[in-house]
C-alpha cells in the first residue's frame, strides 16, 4: 500500500508539476524566446522619456500614417529637424543628425519591435479600436531607451483578440495572409 | 543531487542474505517450491530461466493485477483523447475546418482510440517495472545458469520460521544439485 | 460601375502635380521623382539598390518562421520624407501604356516609390480597365536586369560585326550624333508613335533636320492602312464596333487575341454576348485554330491562301445569288466576282447560312479578315474586298467607323522605302526607335546589310538586341513607366502617361534624345520654348487640349483619360474601283506557311519577360517554346509526332523546330508564331525558339507569307514540349456545360445535371462577409490575361521550361482549355479555374497542422507560415488549384524583386499556397472601412483578376450583401457549380457558355440519376 | 489428435538452447556477415544522401509534382509501415491463439517490425516540405495560442497511429527480450559485456512473482497490440480512404490494407528467415521447415485475401456508378500505368498460388523467390494506389504523369540499407530468437521426452 501511495504521490507531482508549466506556456505567463526584454543601443541615444515623458509630444506626431497605415513609420530626419533645426544645435548627437539630414544618409536605427514578415500587424486598425500605443509597447514615455515589454509572440496577440469586449476577429488570415 | 543519490540506492537495493537450493529439473522446483510453502515459508523467491506455470500455486502467488492498472489506464487515455480533441478542436480555438462542425466525433475516434491503447500499454510496462522493483543495479545473482538452464528456490533469512539446517536439508531432500548459503 | 467608383473615394490615386503646386516642389519643378528612393548617388552606376534597400529594411524582412532568435534589423528611415508617401500605403498613379497599337489605360500602383502592379483604368473608354497579359506584364520589362542601365556606343570594324560595347556618357553622345545629325541625309525609322505629342515632336525633329520619317511595326498593319487608303482614301485605322455588331465572321484574324487591339474589342465582343437575348453570333474562318477561333459560335477550316476566296464567295452569296445589295446590278462588281467561280468550287464551302445571316443582320455585322498569315501577295486584295463587303452590309458608320485620328506623323513612308534609300546610299544618319527591324523583318528586306551604308545609325532600344548590334549608338530609351508621355489609341481615347518611378537607370526619353539634338545643333524653333520632354508634353496638352487650365492639367493626371474622347461616328463612302485589283492568286499545292503572332509573346518584344514566357497559350497551353504547328491528318500522314523535330523550308530559308499536333488546325498548313528566336534580348528571351522571320518572304515592305509553300522534312530528334495541359477533353464530365443559344433561352442552364446532395453534417452560417465569385464562361474568352495579373499581385514565381515539364507549374488561376466534339474539327471551351473556396473544403479537412482553414468570412485561408508541406491537400482537392514550392522559389533576380507586392508573403520553399480571393485586398478594404468608420460598399472590393479581365466574366463580392453585384449572379440559373456532386460547396460558381449555334459539337453524356456521395 | 513435427530439432537441451542463440553474440561473424552490413551501409548512405539532398534543396527533387503530390516517399512508407505488422501479428495475434511455433520466429519477426516502422516513419517525416517543422504535427503545447493540430486530419490519426504501435511495439519487443538479456548478461565473460547488457536487461532475474507479473504484462501487451496493429493499417488506409479522390475515397481500404500488410509482412519475414537460416546454420533447429510452411500457407491465404479486395474494387467501382470511379479503375488497368497494375495481380495474387503445392511451400530457395516477388508487388500496390488515383482524378485538365528521378530511387533503395543495417546489427547484437519461449516448447512433438513439463 505504502509503495501505490507513493507512486500516486511521485506520479501527482509530476503531472501537477507539468500541467503547470504546460498551462503557462500556452497562457504566457511564461515566455520562452521572443526577445521580450531586448533594448538595444541607438546609434543616437534618443530618449522617449524625455520626448515622449518630459516635453509630452504626442506619440503620432513623429509616428505618422499610425492611424491610416499599417506602419507606426520610424520619422524620417526632416520631423526631426523641424525642430532640431533651431533646438540644441550644439549638442554632438544633434549635429550628427543634422549631418545624416543635410547628406541624405539618414540613421540606421536598431529595430526593437519585430514580427516577422508573415505577421500582418496593421497599427492603424488597433488605433482606430481605440487601443493605445502603451497597451502593446509599454509605457515608452517613461522610458530612456526603448525595450520590448510584451512578447509579441502569437500566443500574447490571441490572448487579446479572444477577449469578447475586443470583438477581434480570430481568422488565421488576419494576420496571416 | 540528494534524489539522484537516493534513486541510485534505491536502485542498488543490497541482496539479503539467506540460502539458495539449484535444480536442473522445473518440476522438481515446483515441488520444492510446495514442500517450502507448506513448512510455512512465505518469502521464498523460485528463480527459473522461464514462467513455470505451476510455481504460482505452489508458491501461493495470487494472480497479478496489473490488468486494474491497464483498465484504469486505459479509460484515463480514452477520457483524455476524448477530452482533448474536444477541447482543443471546440472549445480552445475553434477553427472552421472543411466545414465540418467543431466536436466532429467521428474524426476523433482514432485518436481516441490510440490514446487509449498508449496509455494503457505504457502504464501496464511501468507497473510491471515498478512490481518488479526493476530496474536493479548489479543485482546479486545466485548462479549465472539460472537463466539458462537451472532452477533455484531462495528463503531469505527473514523470513517466518528461517532455519538454515531445515531449509539445506529439505533442499537436498528435494534433489537439489547445490546448496548454499548466498545473497539475494 | 462595377468597380470601385474613383471619384467618391476619397483620394483614389494623385498626382504629383498636387504637390508641385505647393512652393517646396516648385522649386523642383525640373526634377520630377526627385525623392524617388531609387535616386542613385551621382555619377554611380547600376541600380541605386542600397539607397532601395535602407527602405525597405522594414517590409522586406528576412522571414523567421518560427526563429526564436532574432534577426538583428534596422531601420533606415528617409532623411526627407517625401510628402506622397506614407509607409505601408499604396500609392496609385494614373497613366497610361500602349504595346503594339493597343492602348491601355493604367492605374500603376507604386509602393514606397517603386511601381509593383500595373492594373487598367476602369475609367479608359476603350479598355475599361481590362488588360492584356502583355500589359500587366511590362512591369516586369521595368525591372528586366539584361536592360541597359545608360547609353553605350558600339565599336565596330568595319564589316560591323559588334565585338565591343562601351559605355558612353550622354554628353559624347549627343556631340556625336548632332555633328553627324548636322550632315544631313537623316532618317528616322520608328514604329507606330500613339501619342500624339510625340508624332509631333518627331515632326519638328524631322523639319528641323530634313529628316525623311519611315514607319516599321514588327507586326505590321500596313496592309490594313493600305485597304483603307484604297477603298477610302483615308490611311488610318477604321474604329471596329464589335458591340454594335450581331454577326460577326472573321476571316483569318484573331480579334480576340492579337489583332489591333484584342483588349478593346473582347470587351466590346462580350458586350454582344453577355445579354444572351440579342447574342452576337461568330463565325470563323481560319487556317491556325486562334484565340478567336475557340470562341467560333461556328468555324470552319481553310487554307490562308483562301482567305481572299471565302470573302468573294460571301460577296457573291450575297451580291449575285440572293441579290441582297445594291451591287447586284452592277456589272463591274459582277465580272470581278465571276473570276473566283473556280477558287469558290475549291473552297467546297456552303456560305449560304452565313451570308443569310449577315443580310439579316444588315448594318449590324462586321467582317474582319487578315493577321500575320496573309500578309503577302493577295493581302491588299484581301483587305479591299473585306471593306467593300463590309460595304455590302452597310456596316460602314455602324459598325466600322472612320479611323479617330492620323496614326502617323504626315510624310512617314513605309520601310521598303528606307531600304530602297539605304541601298542607293541616300541616307547617311539613321534613328531607330520604337521597332526592331534587326529582329523583325526578313532576310529577303536586306536591312543587315543595307543599314552598312550609313555613318551611324542610333538605335533607341535598352538592349543589344537584333538592331542594337547594328548601330553604333545606344540611345537607350526609359522604360514606359519611367516616361512622360501621351497616348491617342486607335479608338480615340486620349490619355496621359505619367511616369511612376524616376529612371532606374541614366537611360533617356526618346522624345528627351531628339530635342536634346535639336538644341545642339540650335534648332529648338519648334520646341515653342520647351526645354524638356515633359514641359513640350504639357505646353501641347495645354494648348491644344486643355485651353490652358492648370486645375484640368492637374485633373487630368489623376483621371488619366480625357473624358469623352473615343466617341462619335461618322459613315464613309466605298471607293468601287479600288476592287479593280482584286484577282484571284496562284496557290500553292503543297504545304502553306502561316506565320502567326502568340497572345502571351506578341511581337516579341517582351520576350525577356518571364511571366509571358511561362504564359501558357490560350490554345496550345504550351509555354517556353514556338513549335511548327500541324493538322492531325498532316501528323499522322507524316507520322509526326509531338515534340518531333521537323525542318520547315521555304525559298528563304529554313528552320528546325519541334512539331505540335493541332487539333482544329487545316490540313496542308504549317503554322509557327513569331516573336521567339530572339538574339541578344537577355537571358530569359534568348534561345527560346526559333525565329519565324527566317522563313518569310519580303512583299512590298512586309513580311509575308501568305501562299508560300513549304517542304517540311522530319528530322532527327524530339523536344519536350513543356504544355501545363496534358489532357484535352473533359471526358464527358460536366465541367464545362455548354448550351446552344435556343436552349438557353428557353431555359438557361438547362443542360447543367444538378446533384442532390446530403451531408451528415448541418452547414456553417457565415454571418458577415461571405465572399463568392462567379465566372461567366459565356464571357470569358481565354485570353489568359487574368493569369498574369494574378501572377503580379500574389508574387507567383516563374519556374522553368524543365520544371513545367515535370508539372510544377505555379499560377494560382489557370485557364483550363477543352476540346470537344471530333479532334479533327473540335470545339473549344475555356475555363479560368482557381481555388474555388469550398465552404466543405476538403484540402481543410486533411491538413495536419491546420495550415489551411476557412475564415468566418467564407475564405479558405492558406497560412504559409504554419504549413509543413504535406501535400496532402493538394492530392485532396479535387480542383487541383494548389500549388507547391518544390524549391526556394524567393530568390528572385535582382532588380526582378523591386516588382513583389509587400502586401503578399512571398512564399518559403517547401510549402503550399494559392489562390486567396487577394485576401490582402479583402484586409485592407475593410480596414480602410474601418478606418473610415463606414461599412463596406457593395463591390467595393476585387480581386486581381476579375479587376484585369477585359471581357469582365469575373465577379467578385460579398454575397451576403444583397446589393452586390455577386449575389446577383450567383442565384441566376445559368450558374452551376463545378463537381457539384462532391458537395463541396464552393464559393466560385459558373455560368454556362452559351453558344449561337444550331448544335453543339461535342454533346455532353447524360448523366445518370441518383446522387453521388 | 494431430501428431505434430517438432517444433524445435536437434533434441536440444535448455543448455543447448541457451548455447546456441547466445554464442552468436559471444563470436565474430563470419565474413558473409560483413558483406552483407557493407552492402547495406552502402544503401544507407545512398538514403542519408538522397535525404540530405531532398532536405537541403528541396521536395524538387523528387519526381512529384502537380497532380501527383505523394510518391516514393508515401509508397514507401506505407510499404514498410505494412511490412511492419507482420511482426506485432506473429508475435500477438499467434501468442493470444496459442501457436506455439510463434516463438522461434517472434523475437526476429518483432525486431523486423521495429526496423520496419523506424524506416517508415523516416519517410512522412522527409516528405513534408519542411521537415524541420515535422513537430508541429504533434500536439503539444505552445506560444501560439495555444495552436493545436487539426484532429479530423487522417496525418495526424498517423502521427498518433504510428507513433503509438512504435512505441507499443517497441515496448514489446524489449518486454519479451529482457529475460534473454539477462541470460546474456550472466554469460558474459568481459566486464562492459556484463555491464551493458545488465543495464539492458533491467537487473532482471526470474524470480517468480516477477514471472507472474511479467507474464501478465505479455499478455497485455499481446492484447492491446492486437487491435492496435489492426488499426495502425487501417488509419494508414484512412489517408486514402477520407480522401475524396476517385480510387481513394473506399469504404473496402482498411481490411484490404491489414490484409495486404500481413501479407507483406509475413513475405519479408519469409525473406529474412531463409536467409538468416543460411547465415547461421544452427538456426534451422528452430526455424524449422514447418515454421517456414506455416507461414507460406498465410502468405498464400492473405495473396487470395488481397486478390479478392482487387477484385472487389472493380466490382464497388462498376456498381457504384460513379463515373470518375469507374475511369479511375480502367485507367489503372489499362491506363498509362497499366503495367503496374499487372505487376502487382502477378506477383501478389498470382505467384503466390505455387504455395498450393507442399514442395513449393518447404523449399527455401522457391519461398525466397516467391517472398522476393511479393515484397515487389506490395510495394507496387501502394503505387498503383497512390499513383495512378492522382494522376488522373476529377478534371481532366489536372491529368499529369509521374516519373521518378534518382532521389526517388535512392530514396526507395536506400530504406532498405537503414532496415538491413538495423536488422544485421541487431543479429548480432541481441538474441535472435526469443531463448525464455523457446524453453518451455522444447518438448512439443517431442512424446517421451522429459522436457515436457504437461
Amino acid at each position: 500500500m505504502k509503495k501505490i501511495v507513493g507512486a500516486l504521490v511521485v506520479l501527482g507531482v509530476i503531472g501537477g508539476g507539468l500541467s503547470a508549466f504546460i498551462w503557462a506556456i500556452s497562457n504566457n505567463k511564461v515566455v520562452i524566446g521572443y526577445n521580450k526584454g531586448y533594448q538595444p543601443d541607438q546609434p543616437i541615444p534618443f530618449s522617449h522619456k524625455l520626448h515622449a515623458g518630459q516635453y509630452k509630444i504626442d506619440c503620432k506626431y513623429c509616428h505618422v500614417g499610425t492611424e491610416v497605415s499599417r506602419h507606426a513609420s520610424v520619422p524620417a530626419l526632416n520631423v526631426c529637424m523641424n525642430c532640431h533645426m533651431t533646438v540644441k544645435t550644439d549638442s554632438p548627437w544633434i549635429k550628427q543628425l543634422a549631418d545624416a539630414y543635410s547628406s541624405g544618409k539618414s540613421v540606421a536605427w536598431n529595430k526593437v519591435h519585430l514580427l516577422p514578415d508573415h505577421v500582418k500587424f496593421n497599427h492603424a486598425s488597433h488605433i482606430k479600436a481605440g487601443k493605445d500605443c502603451t497597451t502593446c509597447h509599454g509605457q515608452v514615455a517613461e522610458m530612456e531607451k526603448v525595450e520590448q515589454v510584451s512578447p509579441l509572440s502569437m500566443g500574447w496577440c490571441v490572448q487579446c483578440h479572444r477577449q469578447p469586449e475586443n470583438k477581434a476577429p480570430l481568422n488565421c488570415s488576419t494576420c496571416h495572409y | 543531487m540528494d534524489i539522484i543519490e537516493k534513486v541510485i540506492q534505491r536502485l542498488r537495493s543490497p541482496g539479503k542474505k539467506g540460502i539458495a537450493g539449484i535444480w536442473l529439473d522445473e518440476h522438481k522446483l515446483v515441488h520444492a517450491a510446495r514442500e517450502a510453502r507448506k513448512s510455512g515459508l512465505t518469502k521464498f523467491e523460485a528463480i527459473s530461466p522461464f514462467p513455470l506455470h505451476d510455481i504460482d500455486a505452489a508458491m501461493g502467488i495470487p494472480m497479478s493485477f496489473i490488468p486494474w492498472v491497464t483498465f484504469i489506464m486505459g479509460l484515463t487515455g480514452f477520457g483524455f483523447g476524448t477530452w482533448f480533441t474536444w477541447w482543443a478542436s471546440s472549445q480552445d480555438w475553434a477553427l472552421i475546418i472543411g466545414g465540418k462542425p467543431m466536436w466532429s466525433l467521428p474524426a476523433f475516434v482514432p485518436v481516441m482510440f490510440e490514446c487509449t491503447i498508449l496509455f494503457a500499454a505504457l502504464s501496464s510496462v511501468g507497473a510491471l517495472i515498478w512490481l518488479c522493483g526493476l530496474p536493479k543495479i548489479d543485482p546479486p545473482v545466485i548462479d549465472p545458469d539460472l537463466t539458462s538452464h537451472k532452477f533455484a528456490l531462495f528463503v531469505p533469512e527473514d523470513d517466518t520460521g528461517f532455519n538454515a539446517a531445515n531449509i539445506e536439508k529439505m533442499f537436498k531432500d528435494m534433489g537439489a544439485v547445490e546448496v548454499k548459503r548466498t545473497e539475494f | 460601375m462595377e468597380t470601385q467608383d474613383s471619384s467618391k473615394t476619397t483620394k483614389y490615386w494623385m498626382s504629383l502635380e498636387q504637390w508641385r503646386k505647393d512652393p517646396q516642389f516648385a522649386e523642383m519643378a525640373e526634377k520630377e521623382f526627385l525623392t524617388s528612393p531609387l535616386q542613385s548617388d551621382e555619377g554611380k552606376e547600376g541600380w541605386a539598390r542600397r539607397e532601395f534597400l535602407k527602405l525597405m529594411g522594414a517590409s522586406l524582412a528576412l522571414t523567421t518562421f518560427g526563429c526564436v532568435r532574432r534577426p538583428a534589423q534596422k531601420i533606415i528611415p528617409y532623411a526627407k520624407m517625401p510628402a506622397e508617401i506614407i509607409h505601408g500605403l499604396p500609392n496609385i498613379y494614373a497613366s497610361s501604356y500602349y504595346d503594339g497599337l493597343e492602348g491601355f489605360g493604367t492605374l500603376v500602383t507604386t509602393r514606397d516609390g517603386r511601381p509593383i502592379k500595373i492594373e487598367g483604368n476602369p475609367d479608359h473608354p476603350g479598355t475599361g480597365g481590362g488588360m492584356s497579359a502583355r500589359a500587366h506584364a511590362h512591369i516586369l520589362k521595368l525591372y528586366d536586369p539584361d536592360r541597359f542601365t545608360n547609353a553605350k556606343r558600339n565599336l565596330q570594324n568595319e564589316n560591323r560585326t559588334n565585338r565591343e560595347t562601351i559605355n558612353v556618357k550622354w554628353d559624347a553622345l549627343d556631340t556625336a550624333v548632332v555633328e553627324q545629325l548636322k550632315k544631313g541625309k537623316v532618317a528616322v525609322l520608328m514604329g507606330t508613335q500613339l501619342s500624339p505629342t510625340s508624332q509631333m515632336l518627331v515632326g519638328q525633329f524631322a523639319d528641323a533636320f530634313g529628316a525623311k520619317l519611315y514607319s516599321h511595326d514588327d507586326i505590321s498593319y500596313a496592309t490594313l492602312l493600305d485597304g483603307q487608303q484604297e477603298c477610302y482614301g483615308q490611311r488610318a485605322f477604321p474604329r471596329y464596333r464589335f458591340d454594335q455588331a450581331r454577326y460577326i465572321v472573321a476571316v483569318n484574324n484573331d480579334f480576340l487575341g492579337t489583332w489591333l487591339t484584342p483588349t478593346h474589342f473582347s470587351k466590346q465582343f462580350a458586350q454582344g454576348r453577355r445579354n444572351t437575348a440579342n447574342m452576337n453570333k461568330l463565325v470563323v474562318f481560319e487556317s491556325l485554330l486562334s484565340l478567336t477561333g475557340t470562341n467560333a459560335d461556328e468555324r470552319f477550316r481553310i487554307r490562308p491562301s483562301q482567305s481572299l476566296d471565302v470573302v468573294m464567295a460571301l460577296l457573291h452569296e450575297i451580291i449575285v445569288v440572293k441579290k441582297a445589295s445594291r451591287y447586284a446590278g452592277d456589272g463591274g462588281v459582277q465580272s470581278i466576282l465571276s473570276n473566283f467561280a473556280k477558287s469558290r468550287g475549291e473552297l467546297g464551302l456552303d456560305v449560304s447560312g452565313i451570308a443569310d445571316g449577315l443580310i439579316q443582320n444588315r448594318g449590324a455585322s462586321l467582317v474582319v479578315t487578315g493577321g500575320p498569315q496573309t500578309e503577302g501577295e493577295g493581302a491588299l486584295a484581301l483587305q479591299v474586298a473585306t471593306n467593300f463587303l463590309n460595304a455590302v452590309l452597310e456596316n460602314d458608320g455602324k459598325t466600322v467607323l472612320p479611323a479617330a485620328a492620323a496614326v502617323h506623323t504626315p510624310g512617314t513612308r513605309g520601310v521598303d522605302e528606307l531600304l530602297t534609300a539605304l541601298k542607293k546610299k541616300e541616307v547617311s544618319t539613321l534613328i531607330i526607335h520604337g521597332c526592331n527591324p534587326g529582329y523583325s523583318l526578313p532576310s529577303g528586306a536586306g536591312f543587315s546589310e543595307a543599314i552598312r551604308n550609313v555613318e551611324m545609325a542610333i538605335y533607341t532600344g535598352d538592349r543589344n538586341d537584333e538592331t542594337g548590334r547594328l548601330c553604333d549608338y545606344l540611345a537607350c530609351d526609359n522604360h514606359q513607366l519611367e516616361n512622360w508621355g501621351d497616348v491617342r489609341s486607335i479608338e480615340g481615347v486620349l490619355s496621359i502617361q505619367q511616369p511612376t518611378i524616376q529612371p532606374m537607370g541614366d537611360t533617356r526619353a526618346f522624345q528627351d534624345s531628339l530635342m536634346s539634338w535639336m538644341s545642339g545643333a540650335g534648332k529648338t524653333g519648334g520646341l515653342r520654348g520647351a526645354k524638356t520632354w515633359y514641359e513640350y508634353l504639357k505646353n501641347h496638352w495645354m494648348q491644344n487640349v486643355l485651353r490652358g487650365s492648370e486645375d484640368q492639367w492637374v485633373e487630368l493626371l489623376q483621371l488619366g483619360v480625357v473624358k469623352g474622347s473615343g466617341s462619335g461616328g461618322g459613315g464613309r463612302s466605298f471607293n468601287t474601283s479600288s476592287l479593280q485589283n482584286v484577282k484571284p492568286t496562284q496557290k500553292p499545292t503543297g504545304f502553306e506557311l502561316a506565320l502567326y503572332e502568340t497572345v502571351g509573346l506578341g511581337d516579341g518584344q517582351l520576350a525577356n519577360v518571364p511571366w509571358l514566357q511561362e504564359f501558357p497559350d490560350p490554345v496550345t497551353k504550351i509555354v517556353w517554346d514556338n513549335y511548327a504547328c500541324f493538322s492531325l491528318r498532316d501528323a499522322k500522314q507524316w507520322n509526326i509526332r509531338e515534340g518531333q523535330h521537323v525542318t520547315v523550308t521555304t525559298d528563304n530559308g529554313s528552320v528546325t523546330v519541334p512539331a505540335h499536333v493541332q487539333p482544329g488546325q487545316a490540313d496542308g498548313v504549317v503554322g509557327l508564331a513569331i516573336g521567339y528566336g530572339r538574339q541578344g534580348a537577355g537571358q530569359v528571351a534568348d534561345g527560346v525558339g526559333v525565329s519565324a522571320y527566317a522563313l518569310a518572304g519580303w512583299n512590298s515592305g512586309r513580311a509575308a507569307s501568305l501562299g508560300m509553300e513549304v517542304k517540311v522534312a522530319v528530322a532527327k530528334g524530339m523536344t519536350e514540349i513543356a504544355c501545363v495541359q496534358d489532357h484535352h477533353t473533359m471526358e464527358g464530365r460536366q465541367i464545362v456545360v455548354e448550351e446552344t443559344l435556343a436552349d438557353h433561352l428557353k431555359k438557361p442552364g438547362g443542360n447543367v445535371h444538378r446533384h442532390h446532395v446530403a451531408s451528415m453534417w448541418s452547414e456553417h452560417q457565415y454571418k458577415g462577409n461571405k465572399w463568392a465569385m462567379v465566372i461567366d464562361l459565356n464571357s470569358c474568352t481565354g485570353c489568359g490575361s487574368c493569369v498574369i495579373a494574378c501572377q503580379s499581385e500574389n508574387n507567383i514565381p516563374v519556374v522553368g521550361k524543365k520544371y513545367i515539364l515535370r508539372g510544377r507549374e505555379m499560377h494560382w488561376i489557370r485557364v483550363d482549355r477543352y476540346y470537344t466534339g471530333s479532334p479533327e474539327d473540335p470545339g473549344v471551351v475555356h475555363q479560368p479555374l482557381t481555388c474555388q473556396h469550398c465552404d466543405n473544403a476538403p484540402c481543410e479537412t486533411v491538413c495536419p497542422v491546420a495550415a489551411t482553414v476557412h475564415s468566418d468570412e467564407g475564405t479558405n485561408d492558406m497560412i504559409y507560415n504554419r504549413c509543413v508541406g504535406t501535400r496532402y491537400c493538394a492530392n485532396n482537392c479535387p480542383y487541383k488549384v494548389r500549388r507547391f514550392n518544390w524549391f526556394d522559389y524567393t530568390e528572385i533576380q535582382s532588380p526582378r524583386h523591386l516588382a513583389l507586392n509587400p502586401e503578399v508573403t512571398v512564399r518559403h520553399r517547401g510549402v503550399m499556397e494559392k489562390c486567396t480571393f487577394c485576401i490582402h485586398r479583402i484586409r485592407s478594404g475593410k480596414q480602410n472601412a474601418k478606418i473610415e468608420g463606414r461599412e463596406l460598399r457593395p463591390n467595393e472590393i476585387n480581386v486581381a483578376c476579375a479587376q484585369s479581365c477585359p471581357t469582365k466574366a469575373i465577379t467578385f463580392g460579398d454575397l451576403n450583401n444583397t446589393h452586390s453585384a455577386v449575389r446577383a449572379e450567383f442565384n441566376k440559373e445559368a450558374s452551376y457549380s463545378l463537381l457539384e456532386e462532391l458537395n463541396t460547396k464552393p464559393a466560385l460558381k459558373y455560368q454556362v457558355k452559351v453558344r449561337n449555334t444550331e448544335k453543339l459539337k461535342g454533346e455532353h453524356k447524360k448523366h445518370g440519376k441518383g446522387s453521388h456521395a | 489428435m494431430i501428431r505434430r513435427n517438432p517444433l524445435v530439432l536437434g533434441n536440444k537441451t535448455y543448455a543447448n538452447v541457451t548455447e546456441d542463440i547466445s554464442s552468436l553474440l559471444e563470436r565474430f561473424p563470419g565474413p558473409t556477415y560483413y558483406v552483407g552490413l557493407a552492402g547495406a551501409l552502402f544503401l544507407l548512405f545512398i538514403f542519408l544522401f538522397a535525404q540530405g539532398m531532398i532536405s537541403t534543396f528541396g521536395m524538387g527533387l523528387m519526381g512529384t509534382n502537380h497532380p501527383v503530390g505523394w510518391g516514393v516517399d508515401i509508397i514507401t512508407f506505407v510499404f514498410w509501415i505494412g511490412i511492419g505488422h507482420a511482426g506485432t501479428l506473429i508475435s500477438a495475434v499467434l501468442f493470444l491463439f496459442r501457436q506455439k511455433w510463434r516463438t522461434s520466429i517472434a523475437r526476429t519477426a518483432e525486431a523486423m517490425t521495429v526496423f520496419a516502422v523506424m524506416t517508415a516513419g523516416v519517410f512522412p517525416l522527409l516528405h513534408t516540405g519542411r521537415p524541420w517543422l515535422a513537430y508541429w504535427l504533434l500536439p503539444y503545447p505552445n506560444q501560439r495560442g495555444p495552436l493545436w493540430v487539426n484532429f479530423r486530419s487522417p496525418l495526424v490519426w498517423d502521427v498518433f497511429a504510428v507513433s503509438t504501435y512504435a512505441t507499443v511495439s517497441m515496448v514489446f519487443w524489449y518486454i519479451g527480450m529482457v529475460p534473454d538479456l539477462a541470460t546474456v548478461r550472466d554469460r558474459a565473460q568481459n566486464v562492459w559485456r556484463k555491464r551493458i547488457y545488465g543495464a539492458l536487461s533491467l537487473g532482471w532475474r526470474g524470480t517468480a512473482r516477477n514471472w507472474n507479473h511479467y507474464e501478465m504484462v505479455y499478455m497485455l501487451l499481446a492484447g492491446l497490440s492486437t487491435p492496435l496493429v489492426l488499426s495502425v493499417h487501417s488509419i494508414v488506409s484512412f489517408d486514402f480512404a477520407v480522401a475524396v479522390l476517385p480510387g481513394w475515397h473506399t469504404t473496402i481500404f482498411p481490411p484490404y490494407f491489414v490484409a495486404g500488410a500481413i501479407f507483406s509482412g509475413f513475405a519479408m519475414v519469409v525473406t529474412l528467415m531463409s536467409v538468416l537460416r543460411e547465415i547461421v546454420p544452427v538456426f534451422k533447429d528452430y526455424l524449422t521447415l514447418d515454421h517456414m510452411e506455416a507461414m507460406n500457407k498465410i502468405i498464400m491465404c492473405t495473396g487470395l485475401m488481397v486478390g479478392y479486395a482487387y477484385g472487389s474494387e472493380f466490382f464497388v467501382a462498376w456498381y457504384s456508378g460513379v463515373e470518375y470511379e469507374v475511369f479511375i479503375f480502367k485507367n489503372r488497368a489499362f491506363g498509362p500505368y497499366g503495367w503496374s497494375y499487372w505487376i502487382m495481380v502477378t506477383c501478389n495474387v498470382i505467384i503466390p498460388q505455387i504455395f498450393w503445392f507442399r514442395w513449393a511451400r518447404r523449399s527455401i530457395p522457391t519461398m525466397f523467390v516467391v517472398s522476393i516477388f511479393v515484397n515487389i508487388g506490395m510495394w507496387f500496390e501502394r503505387f498503383v494506389i497512390t499513383v495512378t488515383s492522382l494522376h488522373r482524378d476529377f478534371l481532366p485538365s489536372n491529368w499529369g504523369m509521374w516519373v521518378p528521378t534518382a532521389y526517388d530511387m535512392g530514396a526507395l533503395f536506400g530504406s532498405f540499407g537503414l532496415f538491413f543495417t538495423l536488422f544485421l546489427l541487431y543479429i548480432r547484437t541481441l538474441p535472435a530468437i526469443s531463448i525464455a519461449e523457446v524453453k518451455p516448447v522444447l518438448g512439443v512433438g517431442r512424446e517421451g521426452e522429459g522436457h515436457g513439463h504437461h
